[in-house]
């Protein structure tokens, strides 16, 4: 649990929000300059916010109406910066394990060998800052947060300096910190698709406010908000279970709406995973298509057409007890009749449902 | 005219005087610039613009006088060299063959100029010896960089005891002198007085040194006027 | 002032001159110095360095001896000044010399530090954006080392305010032309009973490098908040 | 022309490459580590590298044999830095411009107000670096660069910090400054979106060595090469020109292999423009699909199947005298009987090539 | 060494032992004060300032009677001393001390410029893997500031080790106690003729500091590479 309730003026711009995280991964969203650094900073404690209250697990790190503001070294917060921030005076190993020391005993969010297999740190334990590329920072400097045994992760933007393999290798990580671990996560993100992939909740700020808040789920399918994340990126989140990884590498997921299937290399059979299925890869038709070389073929119900957003719409689908989102030109709307009550197919790749 | 003087450090409150009174004669204008008479001397050998040099050492003089530039010479005060005390109770001191220095200053020092290269430091090392004093003393010696700084010592009860002029010791109220060394003791106390230029205001200046005037100033100061 | 006597009243304002002086034309040097030793690769490095430090290793008295040996009036230098119309020995010109060369250690020491706390990065941008490395000084240095600089010329201004060995024995110790607080202080020092006196001249000599000191702190804090506007 | 031949040898890490660009935008592409930012170092004159030859449209800038090494300054290279790396002492107006005093008169590449406006720099104009927020700082340093009349520009990563919102306003002008100033471009991006859209040129380096380089067209659409960029990414460039925008906001482009219909708000009629399509986005269907949303539904041959890379391949299609890729999983590959000199029907969401 | 004489020796030694033990102690206040004025924000800040500053301000014969008036055998500092078994005055502790005090505003202002210069971004982060402000000091802005410290350490040795009028002042001139190298030089300037004989001693004191100079110039440079290590 995770209560944030803010009130701060820089010149020229305030922020004026509060939410209530139910834990797991936040994401926070929104344009540059919207206002994500600023909340998080109020959170680690690095800056005192004009007015709020903030607090984890229901301690009170910040209530400037009771006088109470826990110093940044006693809120067991692990910060990743949106710039690295290594200590140039260390070396990588000593960089990694800067925090261990003040961290209570006990094996921490994660160890450091795990660490630096995971992040790829093995042939940089004995440079220094200034020998490292911006992405070899970056993941030295995740890997920093994390050794501190943290309570809490904040993160900004921790994976925009990386390459597309690099955040795929990274990106399951944070998956397992925030369903085994259950670290709580608040994520600063201008990528939809990390936020679609990781966030249990998704705050959307505009200009120091909350445009939406609520569950990623919710979120992430509202048509309204749907804007607020780039046409493409929107689509509705599904859940489901590892049924078989089949002999071609592909996994069959049973969900609420049916059988999917997509690429999970190295899923083991019972895991419960997330898909979110863009609005953009759904195809919808009325008959049930022949002979395509789309994997997943599922009977939908549309619920609503939504408003034009410029020559597109979102769709909204019933798949069983599930809602999907298709993302369709009003004129494929038109020209198929699209209305609320019809019944239809939508078809959605494999290879989409991989990245 | 104006005059420029440069005169020891410890002539500074009588020369003042002496130089007030011959302005206030002659309306004429004295600078006059007190600094230890080495500095002076090395001042004047390398070029310095002066009218009058007075010494707190024959020695500075003769590098002076070397130079060629001294128009008129000659030893103008003498002095006396005493040994001080802090202590306005200290008894009298005789000094002999047999005084004990050491018990004297009960594990405090004795302040004196530097022995090797302060005048007043010189005299007063030569008089120690002169009395068979000095090898058992001088481990306990605090020399300071002048006589002045001496003079400061005792003042302050740094230290109990120290050697100055008679000159200085007339001036502090915080000091007593406790013995006068006999001049015997050491070679002679000379302040010499060059003239290095023949402007009027120097002979003027020069001249006024040796007036009945400066020597009234000289010796309520405690110096001894030579004629 | 009624409770100066003129010719304290002198020392003061002789005083201010000189420290005035001697920090104003040791500070272009001194940042000429700073960058070379900051960031100049030169054979002779460390002679630079020797040769700046030199005044504050040295016995005050060496230094202004090795002065008078040089700049007086027939010595070689104060020769061939004295032939285009500068005289350097006893007067105050003498004087702010004697205090710039004294002051001079400290100036470059504060600049260098602050010109080897800039960040290089930046220095590249500049340089990629056109600037040749006189510009890249002029335009990104220089501004960035501004509290350094106020940091060298006022601990310069405190010290040449100071000074005292270097100066009595180079220009000697003439009331109106060279006779600065210090000399003064230490004048009635050596007459008994003069400490009243000399601590009202030391009072005066606090005053005002303080006043100085916290001008110029004051200044910049200012700058360099304004600078580094850095957030948490 | 942009001719690099460099060797260079870090500890721990050695750079050999030699590549000739053609002009327009050339995309250096690669893993966390591949020397990127190495060989931009190298353009600029920031990094000496110990041996090799630079030169841009014939000038020489570099010849470590002939002694010749201009310093950067006088390279008239602009540089976007991985970290912002903007001026301190400076308001953003005085960094903005800062370049200005040192370049040849006559107009630059874009004037202030310009530059102001497109970056969306406007209220940040008298604040100093330290109040502005990340994505803030990487348009300034963007602006910086552009402002200083480059006759080149180096970018690093130019829009990590950027959200997809101000990416989407940026790209079209590093579009015009491809085609219409002509100004040549080293970008180093990690976004597989950003370079197919972009580049003209594509480098693919690993470790230090070129892995691939050539036409963006030929790399993006090379199965083998593809890898590299991660599999959702890779995809088929193809060119057209907006033929028609039509009442409901979709523009036609007309191909070599037909029309497409997309969205390109704004696009004028007769404008040139690439598309990249990517595999995942193409589905085929043996036989003509009915009654669905997909609007661009193409008659290709399959030309070749490439060699399975886990669960799914690339398929090389043609498309009259355009080359696509199709992302599919080996099952469909298998169930739709797949091989080369097939005649089948690609179906392309209208809504999947607008991003 | 058969060409310097055994009280030239001794003043060597004697020298270099004052400046050490003046380094030496001067250096953790001074790292502390030198923090409490670049990040401290409390009244008494400009007072605290203004006094680090004094011995610069002065000249050094007040400091030192102020020392002498403090420290003596009876004066009240030196008294409460003494009860503790410490004595100062004349004898080269006291020597140190002296030298200790006017090197100390040099030292500050160099340690003070280094933590300023230090990003205080690095600090913050440090402070959120759970370092509290001592912490922070000591892992982040100790390390970082070395260079600064190494310089001001060592423009503090090459002050004391040239300081002249002070420690005259205090502690007198003892042979072989308090006789450093810059009494040694100017009591041989006193005497007509004693111009070679300082010049022997000068050459040795710049050889020393110089010595000390170059040895900790390359020490700072070493780490400052270390520290830095950045790229164009
Ligand atoms: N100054 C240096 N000294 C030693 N090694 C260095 C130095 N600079 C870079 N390297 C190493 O060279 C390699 C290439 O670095 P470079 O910065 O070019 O990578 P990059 O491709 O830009 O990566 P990124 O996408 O993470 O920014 C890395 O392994 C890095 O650690
Ligand atoms: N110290 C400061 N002083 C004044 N204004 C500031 C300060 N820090 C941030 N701001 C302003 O507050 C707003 C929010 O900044 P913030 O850093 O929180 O944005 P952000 O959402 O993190 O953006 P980005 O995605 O670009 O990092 C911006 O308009 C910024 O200019
Ligand atoms: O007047 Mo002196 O030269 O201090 O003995
Ligand atoms: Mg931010
Ligand atoms: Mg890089």
């Amino acid at each position: 649990m995770l209560e944030i309730a803010l009130k701060h003026q820089f010149a020229g711009f305030a922020l004026d929000l509060a939410l209530n995280a139910p834990g797991g991964i936040t994401a926070l969203f929104g344009h540059s300059g919207a206002g994500k650094s600023t909340v998080v900073n109020a959170v680690s404690g690095l800056l005192r916010p004009d007015h709020g209250r903030i607090a984890v697990d229901g301690e009170v790190l910040l209530d400037t109406q009771a006088g109470i503001a826990l110093p940044p070294h006693r809120r067991r917060i692990g910060y990743v910066f949106q710039e690295a921030r290594l200590f140039p005076h260390l070396d990588m190993r000593a960089n990694l394990t800067y925090g261990a020391r003040f961290a209570p005993p006990g094996p921490g969010v994660i160890g450091f060998d795990r660490a630096v297999e995971m992040l790829g740190l093995g042939a940089l334990l004995d440079r220094r800052p200034g020998a490292l590329s911006g992405g070899e920072a970056a993941r030295v400097a995740l890997g920093r947060a994390l050794l501190s045994k943290p309570r809490m992760l904040l993160m900004d933007e921790p994976l925009a300096a990386l390459d597309g393999a690099r955040k795929a290798e990274i990106l399951p990580y944070f998956e397992t910190l925030r369903d085994e671990v259950k670290l709580p996560i608040l994520y600063v993100s201008h990528a939809p698709a990390e936020v679609a992939r990781l966030a249990s909740s998704v705050a959307l700020l505009e200009d120091g406010h909350l445009r939406a808040f609520g569950p990623a789920r919710d979120v992430l399918a509202d048509p309204g908000a749907a804007g607020g994340f780039g046409g493409r990126a929107a689509g509705a989140l599904i859940s489901g279970r590892v049924a078989a990884q089949e002999h071609d590498g592909l996994a069959r997921i049973e969900t609420a709406g049916g059988a999917i299937y997509l690429e999970a290399p190295g899923m083991a059979m019972g895991t419960d995973l997330r898909l979110q299925i863009h609005g953009a890869d759904v195809t919808l038709a009325l008959v049930q298509p022949e002979q395509v070389s789309a994997l997943n073929i599922l009977r939908v119900t549309v619920l609503e057409v939504g408003a034009p957003d410029g020559p597109s719409v979102f769709v909204k689908l019933a798949l069983g007890e599930e809602r999907l989102l298709a993302r369709l030109t009003t004129r494929s709307v038109a020209a198929l009749g699209l209305r609320a009550g019809l019944e239809c197919h939508a078809m959605i790749k494999a290879v989409s449902l991989a990245s | 005219g104006e005059v420029t003087v440069f005169a020891a450090a410890s002539m500074k409150t009588a020369l003042d005087e002496v130089a007030r009174g011959w302005e206030a004669q002659t309306g004429n204008l004295a600078h006059i610039s007190y600094a230890g008479s080495g500095a002076l001397a090395r001042q004047i050998t390398a070029g310095a613009p002066v009218d009058i040099f007075i010494s707190a050492n024959p020695g500075w003089m003769e590098s002076v006088t070397k130079t060629g530039k001294v128009k008129a010479r000659e030893d103008l005060l003498a002095n006396h060299l005493v040994l001080i005390a802090h202590d306005p109770e200290a008894a009298p001191v005789t000094l002999s063959e047999g005084l004990d220095l050491k018990a004297l200053l009960k594990g405090g020092k004795l302040a004196m100029a530097l022995v090797d290269a302060v005048p007043a430091g010189q005299y007063g090392k030569a008089a120690l010896e002169h009395f068979g004093l000095w090898d058992g003393i001088k481990g306990d010696v605090a020399q300071a960089d002048n006589v002045r700084a001496t003079l400061m010592m005792v003042a302050l009860g740094a230290a109990p005891y120290g050697i100055t002029y008679d000159s200085d010791a007339v001036a502090e109220p915080r000091v007593h002198v406790v013995a006068t060394f006999p001049d015997d003791s050491h070679p002679p106390i000379r302040y010499p007085a060059a003239r290095l230029s023949d402007s009027d205001a120097a002979r003027s200046f020069y001249a006024a040194l040796r007036s009945p005037e400066a020597a009234r100033v000289f010796t309520a100061q405690g110096f001894q006027v030579l004629k | 002032m009624s409770w100066l006597s003129p010719p304290e009243w002198q020392a003061v304002v002789l005083s201010l001159k000189v420290a005035g002086l001697a920090t104003a034309c040791a500070l272009p040097p001194g940042i000429g110095v700073a960058y070379l030793l900051a960031r100049g690769r030169f054979v002779g490095h460390g002679l630079l360095n020797g040769l700046v430090h030199l005044p504050l290793i040295l016995p005050p008295v060496v230094t202004g001896y090795l002065l008078l040996l040089g700049f007086a009036p027939n010595g070689p230098l104060g020769a061939a000044l004295a032939r285009i119309g500068i005289a350097l020995a006893f007067n105050w010109k003498g004087a702010a010399l004697a205090a710039g060369v004294m002051a001079f250690p400290l100036m470059v020491r504060a600049i260098r530090l602050a010109i080897e706390a800039v960040d290089p990065r930046l220095e590249a941008a500049a340089s990629t954006l056109g600037a040749s490395r006189v510009w890249v000084f002029a335009t990104v240095t220089l501004p960035l080392i501004v509290p350094g600089i106020i940091a060298g010329a006022i601990t310069a201004f405190a010290k040449a305010m100071g000074e005292f060995g270097a100066t009595i024995t180079f220009v000697s110790n003439i009331p109106g032309q060279t006779q600065t607080l210090p000399l003064a202080i230490y004048s009635q020092l050596q007459v008994p009973g003069g400490e009243g006196s000399a601590a009202k001249l030391v009072v005066i000599s606090i005053t005002l490098a303080l006043g100085a000191l916290l001008v110029s702190e004051a200044l910049a804090k200012r700058i360099a908040a304004r600078i580094a506007g850095r957030d948490a």
